[in-house]
């Protein structure tokens, strides 16, 4: 199962790489995102609590992750777009592959993409928003444990969408819902991590993993009688 | 020892989008007969090599292929992975090159990886094709190319969705040598084809399908050389890599 | 055998229903006396609570139809998973109403992120997205599939929402509605009363929209085996009588 | 005191579910008359 979760990972990500969709379209969709965000939300506004901290520093961790999870709808959008196309689904189905392999294959494959897309948007998060960094290795923990818990989500609801034709609709209405937690938790245990208050957000961050573990289980359950169409 | 059936539907309905695109099939093939199911468009016969591949469901009555039950899940996936279905759809990711393709198929399907090379040789995607993007293919290569994850499978029932469609004479003339091939060496054919002329030539029997049901299951081609009439172990033994 | 989904049970059910729905109102809107604080603000309460309640049974029925529904893929608990789903939407959109308003004249603000109504919130829109892909035309036993595993998924994530986000508020001091209530007797009586009155009309909603989703079962089914026989008469006659599954 | 609120909470609810209530009955009375008599109820 390891063996075809393994293949399918090095066959999208090698797609990546020959086509550049994520690096050349949905990263800067993600920078745009920021840079949005940072008109929307001018840069003078002060804070009123404790330290004087502008409005937009201190939302940057939730901004930042909403502009993470616009670029992971995206980015598993194009992950199943790339099979439903030309019958592959039926080629799937005639090589037999484990299906659990399958769904963990697509879902390392996007979680290493957004992973490189949260390096480049965490840089930009920090660099617009002019944020602090308290405690960047527990930052690291909390990007590793929100992240997965994106894509294990993510990529079940995508698969429940693939081959759809209003699946560019649909998907967005079914998974955002789902990953409301996500975002609350992950924007709650940067904040700790970012301006490292003293509640330290951990709490959050387990929600995160736990989240992340129940939906890889989930998924690679449900992924079965997904492939199973006739 | 009678040779083994292969497919032995009865009265099998199927059913797509609601639709039954099979009503009531009744086919029986032997092992090693080479089957041209012709018939008018919305016939059915798409839909039928679908069924005999283990993709699509039954609705109604009963089949077994490769002595698989068709009506359970299990067997059918079982099936899947003997039979080897070649369709308008070509299974190929474009941004990858032929070569990528090819053993990415082949690795999912566990295949020797050793016999990848001779394959792509066979069907002249060797030396100048192999790292060309399957984007940048024509048609008739993309075809070939998709060919050559089938014959690298060795399927047991080869299921050809107009094999012919796009390809030259030189094409053509391949596609044939690779069903006797396939055929001498154990399997069994079932073409589905509008190119009359050309398949009818290989074709050891040919069923006419409309409005989803068989209209004539057809005569046997007595001229065929027969290879098959040798008993059945005999063959078996000289089974060797193509 | 009359024309309608109503029959003897839906008739005596519904007529029950009225009967408890109209006592109910009585107690909530005249006999119970107003809160203490909230003064008659509370009798929002009498139909956010029940409304909320029913939502809950309605999705949590929808799981329980989902999983049988993928284990012997039986046809009635597909069609009841759908039409609980469907009365657990339209009762979303009551408590959403009812909450809102109740939120007004106690806080002052149509929404302050009250955590039972916004995690409620959210699972109203989890399924719409659930009834959207119900409505999508695929071969019927493919949409089945995936929808009953987006039953049962769904049902989790209301649990995870429901925790996640009371934490939060519980982070924040933030209050839930009508948690300071002082509840006396005849008041929380009202609200027995009314929850059982809802649930009353849930249940009389859930078998005639079975009903409808049965009839649309059929339909779909009568409307195959007329196709079937048109494409045997393709053939000019052939064996008629082929019963398809 | 708010009784406006409350007027408007129960009208509106009471309102959509009369009014989701006669849309079910009246889709089932219209479904009913196309399907034969054997095949309407559900007769497990």
């Amino acid at each position: 199962m390891l063996r075809d979760a393994w293949l399918m990972a090095r066959k999208d990500l090698r797609i990546e790489l020959a086509s550049k969709v994520t690096i050349g379209q949905i990263l800067p969709f993600g920078a745009l995102v920021l840079i949005l965000f940072g008109l929307a939300v001018s840069p003078d506004l002060t804070v009123l609590g404790t330290d004087r901290r502008s409005v937009l520093a201190q939302a940057s961790p939730g901004l930042f992750w909403m502009a993470v999870l616009f670029a992971a709808l995206l980015t598993l959008g194009r992950s199943f777009a790339i099979e439903s196309a030309d019958g592959k689904l039926d080629a799937l189905r005639m090589a037999g592959l484990d299906p659990a392999g399958i769904f963990l294959g697509k879902m390392l494959a996007v979680t290493a993409q957004l992973a490189a897309l949260e390096i480049v948007l965490g840089f930009g998060a920090f660099v617009l928003y002019n944020a602090p960094l308290a405690r960047p290795l527990q930052l690291i923990v909390v990007v590793i444990a929100a992240t997965t818990a994106i894509t294990s989500a993510g990529t079940l609801y995508a698969a429940l969408g693939s081959g759809l034709r209003v699946r560019d609709t649909l998907v967005p209405l079914l998974v955002l819902p789902v990953l409301a937690p996500v975002l609350l938790a992950a924007a709650l245990s940067t904040e700790a991590a970012v301006f490292g208050e003293s509640s330290g957000g951990w709490p959050w961050t387990l929600l995160l993993g736990v989240f992340a573990l129940l939906y890889v289980g989930v998924g690679m359950l449900a992924f079965g009688p997904i492939m199973e169409e006739s | 020892m009678a040779p083994r059936v292969v497919v032995d539907l009865r009265s099998a309905i199927s059913v797509i989008n609601q639709f039954p695109a099979l009503a009531g099939i009744d086919l029986q093939v032997t092992e090693g007969e080479i089957v041209l199911v012709q018939g008018p468009n919305g016939a059915g016969k798409t839909t039928l090599l679908r069924l005999c591949a283990g993709l699509a469901t039954l609705a109604g009555g009963s089949g077994t292929v490769l002595d698989h039950d068709l009506d359970h899940a299990e067997p059918r996936r079982r099936l899947r992975r003997e039979a080897g279905l070649l369709a308008h759809e070509t299974y190929l990711y474009d941004e990858l090159t032929v070569e990528e393709n090819v053993s990415f198929w082949a690795e999912a399907n566990r295949v020797d990886p050793t016999t990848i090379d001779p394959v792509l040789d066979r069907l002249e995607l060797g030396e100048r094709l192999r790292g060309v993007r399957v984007g940048d293919l024509s048609a008739g290569q993309r075809r070939r190319t998709s060919l050559a994850v089938l014959v690298c499978r060795r399927p047991r029932l080869w299921l050809l969705d107009e094999p012919h469609g796009g390809l030259d004479r030189a094409g053509r003339d391949l596609v044939d040598d690779l069903i006797r091939h396939a055929v001498r060496f154990g399997a069994t054919v079932m073409l589905a084809s509008h190119d009359l002329d050309r398949a009818t030539a290989v074709a050891t029997r040919v069923v006419t399908l409309a409005g989803g049901r068989v209209a004539d299951s057809g005569v046997r081609h007595a001229d065929v050389t027969d290879d098959r009439e040798r008993p059945l172990d005999e063959r078996v033994e000289d089974h060797d890599a193509p | 055998m009359n024309r309608t989904t109503g029959s003897r049970l839906t008739r005596r059910l519904g007529a029950l229903a009225v009967v408890t729905m109209a006592i109910a109102l009585a107690f909530g809107l005249v006999f119970s006396p107003p809160e203490v604080a909230q003064r008659d603000a509370v009798r929002l309460m009498y139909l956010h609570l029940p409304t909320i309640a029913v939502a809950y049974l309605g999705f949590f029925i929808t799981m329980v139809g989902s999983i049988v529904y993928l284990r012997n893929g039986s046809v009635f608990w597909d069609l009841v998973a759908g039409a609980a789903a469907e009365i657990g939407v339209v009762f979303s959109v009551f408590l959403i109403v009812s909450g809102a308003l109740w939120g007004k004249p106690t806080w002052g603000v149509y929404w302050q992120w009250d955590p039972r109504l916004t995690s409620t919130t959210v699972m109203f829109l989890m399924y719409l997205g659930y009834l959207a892909l119900r409505r999508l035309d695929l071969p019927p036993d493919v949409r089945s599939r995936r929808a009953a595993i987006l039953g049962i998924v769904s049902f989790g994530n209301v649990i995870i929402v429901r925790y996640s986000v009371q934490w939060w508020r519980g982070l924040h001091q933030g209050q839930t509605l009508g948690v300071d209530t002082q509840l006396d007797g005849l008041m929380l009586f009202s609200l027995f009363l009314s929850l059982v009155a809802f649930l009353l009309v849930a249940a009389w909603l859930l078998i005639h929209r079975f009903r409808v989703a049965w009839l649309e079962h059929q339909l779909t089914r009568i409307g195959f085996e007329r196709a079937l026989a048109e494409r045997r008469g393709d053939l000019g006659g052939g064996r008629v009588g082929e019963e398809a599954r | 005191m708010h009784w406006e609120f409350v007027i408007a909470g129960y009208a509106i609810v009471f309102v959509l579910l009369i009014a989701y209530a006669a849309a079910i009955v009246q889709r089932g009375r219209r479904l009913s008359e196309q399907v034969p008599e054997n095949k309407r109820r559900y007769l497990d």
